[in-house]
């Protein structure tokens, strides 16, 4: 039942998240999730030349979804944007050596809002990167009415 | 580091005393109570002794006490055991919001074999409306189930009101005791329902111990069958342990209650003035009429399992009302019902109180809380000051 | 004066060492493995540790155990929770005369409720006939029920060989592991039925806990409803104390079953022997091929509940087959399928053993019994010397 | 549940039963019962003048069948023919301050025992007492076969 319990590392993120905060002069913003599905984050970047020179985050939600977005941004400050675009929400969970089953969804949102904020840069560049944008109905999946959705974890 | 436990909702330590009176009956006073020789006779009149306790906490009659392995199942037992004695017609289930789950599964269980249903939804206070109760609650109806208070924001219900109702329409009456009876004294002669449930863990005594009060002539059959045991209602070889500690925790909330109560009435309404300090914060439930020893405030802007978690890491125990928390990632039904948000829902948190629990407790958690709830507004997005 | 036990069918005593693994968990362990906090984490993960050692003792994976209130419980969820996923056409149940009055009183549930029963009858050793079986056993037959052994008279039944026909016709089979887990090794793994019930009291762990194997894969519904606990087929909080303990007391047995359980051949053989010396006695069940704790022995021209209570006054505690005893007049229904006449079933007793038995407590009740039998069969208008 | 326990009055004539064995020189013998049903009574009388002179019992059956033919006898024995034939089953419990309610048929059928030989002493002497003749039914309450007659006790 260690499935409950979150990671050290986790605990670590969540206790002393990575590059909290708004940034006055962010190149790109990037915003997902909803307060309604109990998590939503917004991740703001600066970009020099082809890298992430600097990135914040802020995070409504559990501590997976804080722990998860101080992760990314931890992975992905001085990155290149390239392999920034690449990130996967495994090597988010990895670097957070292992997520419970039911908070994996927290590590799909944070890469979600990371390719937001690069959709957006892009966008604002005139590049129409629609591989980067974001989907509209993230967060619905543990939305539902039915009892199944109420169900137990396992 | 000193711990807060302020989550008896979820749990509660089993007295030492109770534990000293089930020890014998593990290692020496082994016997089945059915047993015929001298092993049978000592848990057999332990067993009786522990049922006249269990009845005089509620005023039954001790035959009117079947001893189950919990809250959850006496609740599957008050709800689906009278299905074949019902009076034609009578296909229909009234529940509340205020229900717990087991009583919100059960009911959808009954749902899905054929009958039906009906949840009553909750006032801002999270009181049932006699209004809606009233249009509801019919001729078709075979039984209504609330609890004697909502076990997450404390509200306590009008249940004379409703038995009235469920009288008048020939229904049955359960009531769910389960997180009211170790702190609000309850009757059966005053007020009479058919079906009362009792958990022994939630009077102090211990785990896997519950009962069902079923009033004398109400037709009921058992769900779990075998040896006939308990009347017929419940069969299995008998917890004798596990129900002389019932009997025993039954006996000191007895005697106790109208001590500890008021004082967890002082320490509740202490910790709600002391979080409202917090601003942007908000008391869940009735500011009156509620349970002693529960408190339920939500906190805009942040999310409930963080705010566990940071509690907890200060050595603070509390439950969530939160997505985020326990086995399931839907926002409490109950906050909804009373008309919270979905966001408000998940910023909730419960205080839960058992006897152990001082003043010092509350003053603590006042005096850790801002700092958590300014650390997390601190990185939420929704937080624009 | 000294008592022996020898009616370990009834109830067992709890393990001192057991009882001491349980008792951090009422007052010290007594969080809500749900819960997120610092409180949930020992009793979690103890229950974790608890589902292992249940699991190990018959070589399961541990996701395959979940925890239910006793035996009793374990065998209705076993015969009722598949219903929902039975094939096309699959509308009989088959158990035996050989099994406990749970599986005959669940089944005969399951009849009312509109499926069909069959019910093997023994032959005189009380094992039932394979010959029986191959006749009862079709494609219309969702599960066959059968205990490892005769809980009764101690007769091991042909698992392997019903195991194949219950296979060939595509039924479930549950085996009844009650009374046979503490003294007889079991693996999953050798014999692959699909759901096996245990008990924890039968182990020499706390009452009122227990245990279904099911097998992965195994289509099943629970019948006790809320909050989704054990997978979904067992709600209700846990009661984590009797877990630990269950499964402390499967880690002994597991340890230790192959030093007493030969102990328990001979004193069972040397109690037989000795009895059977008593003129006009008869052993019932098989003479070797019985659970090693088993000695059921039948006296002609005398009453069983007479005996049991003269032995009583001597300081020994038996259990009879009589229609006098217990809590219905009826006899046993094995003893009968066996082919004994009423008065033969009336006259028998049981003796069952546990690992505290001695030698001793067999040349005891051998140098008791005959004078028992005699001063009752110098009352009975039946005897005739 | 003290429905379940025997009084002490019942173990003590369990234990030691009063009146038990044969009579050489009965003038009646009255047997009621069946082993089938678990249990089964025997009562020898000897009868002088209009008085039971003396009684014995055989009794094959459980402790509460012991006891309450044993109770029986000593009842009666010395008692007028008249007065024994209005003996009651109320009046042996009573004699042994109880019996648990599964028991009390026990104490029907020992009355029954009764009525059997002072029919029969009667029917020696010519005189048909068809209200003593016992039924020939008796002990088939408990013996059925349906799951009601195996159902618990209360
Ligand atoms: C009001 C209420 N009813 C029923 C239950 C179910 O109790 P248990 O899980 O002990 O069976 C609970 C559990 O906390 C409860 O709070
Ligand atoms: C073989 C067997 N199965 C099931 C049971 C039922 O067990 P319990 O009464 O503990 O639920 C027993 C009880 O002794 C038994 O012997």
């Amino acid at each position: 039942m260690t499935r409950l319990e979150y990671t050290k590392k986790v605990l670590e993120h969540f206790k002393n998240p990575r590059n909290v905060g708004e940034m006055e002069d962010a190149d790109a913003i990037g915003t997902v999730g909803n307060p309604v599905c109990g998590d939503m984050m917004e991740l703001s970047i600066k970009v020099e030349g082809d890298k992430i020179e600097d990135i914040k985050f802020r995070t409504f939600g559990c501590a997976s979804a804080i722990a998860t977005t101080s992760m990314l941004t931890e992975l992905v400050k001085g990155m290149d944007l390239k392999d920034a675009e690449n990130i996967k929400w495994a090597d988010v969970v990895k670097g957070l050596e292992g997520l419970p089953p039911v908070k994996v969804h927290c590590s799909l949102l944070a890469v979600e809002a990371l390719k937001a904020a690069l959709y957006e840069y892009y966008r604002k560049k005139g590049i129409n990167r629609t591989d980067l944008k974001p989907r509209d109905d993230e967060g619905d999946e543990h939305h539902g009415d039915s009892e199944k959705a109420c169900g137990p974890l396992i | 580091m000193k711990r807060i436990y302020l989550d008896s909702n979820s749990a509660m330590p089993t007295r030492r005393e109770v534990v000293e009176e089930m020890l014998p009956f593990f290692t020496e006073h082994y016997g089945n109570p059915s047993s015929i020789h001298e092993l049978g006779k000592k848990p057999r009149r332990a067993m009786e002794v522990a049922r006249e306790r269990v009845a005089s906490l509620i005023g039954s009659d001790p035959s009117e006490i079947i001893f189950t392995s919990g809250a959850t199942e006496s609740i599957n037992l008050a709800l689906r055991g009278p299905i074949p004695f019902r009076g034609p017609g009578k296909d229909r289930i009234v529940i509340s919001q205020a229900d717990h789950q087991s009583v919100r599964a059960t009911s959808a269980a009954i749902e899905n074999s054929g009958l039906r249903r009906s949840v009553l939804e909750l006032d801002g206070s999270g009181r049932i409306s006699m209004e809606e109760a009233e249009r509801t609650i019919g001729e078709d109806v075979y039984m209504v189930s609330i609890p004697f208070a909502s076990h997450e924001v404390g509200t306590l219900q009008p249940l004379g009101e409703v038995l009235e109702l469920v009288k008048e329409h020939g229904a049955l009456f359960h009531i769910d005791l389960t997180t009211s009876a170790f702190q609000i004294p309850f009757d059966v002669k005053e007020l009479d329902a058919d079906l009362v449930t009792l958990s022994s863990v939630d009077l102090m005594g211990p785990k896997g111990v519950g009962a069902l009060f079923v009033r004398k002539g109400t037709g009921i059959s058992g769900l779990i069958k075998g040896g006939g045991h308990e009347r017929g209602l419940r069969s299995g070889s008998e917890n004798i342990p596990g129900i002389v500690g019932f009997g025993a925790a039954a006996e000191y909330v007895k005697q106790n209650m109208s001590i500890y109560s008021p004082r967890l009435c002082s320490i509740r309404d202490h910790l709600i003035k002391g979080l409202l300090g917090i601003p942007d914060s908000h008391l869940n439930g009735h500011p009156k009429s509620r349970l002693p020893n529960n408190a339920n405030i939500r906190f805009d802007y942040v999310e409930g399992e963080s705010m566990l978690l940071l509690l907890d890491m200060n050595g603070i125990s509390v439950s969530s009302g939160s997505a985020c928390t326990q086995k399931n990632l839907e926002p409490s039904r109950t906050l909804l019902s009373m008309g919270l948000r979905h966001e408000e829902a998940h910023g909730s948190l419960q205080f839960t109180m058992n006897p152990d629990n001082t003043m010092e407790d509350a003053k603590y958690v006042i005096s850790i809380m801002p700092e958590i709830v300014e650390q997390l507004r601190d990185m939420s997005p929704l937080y624009n000051p």
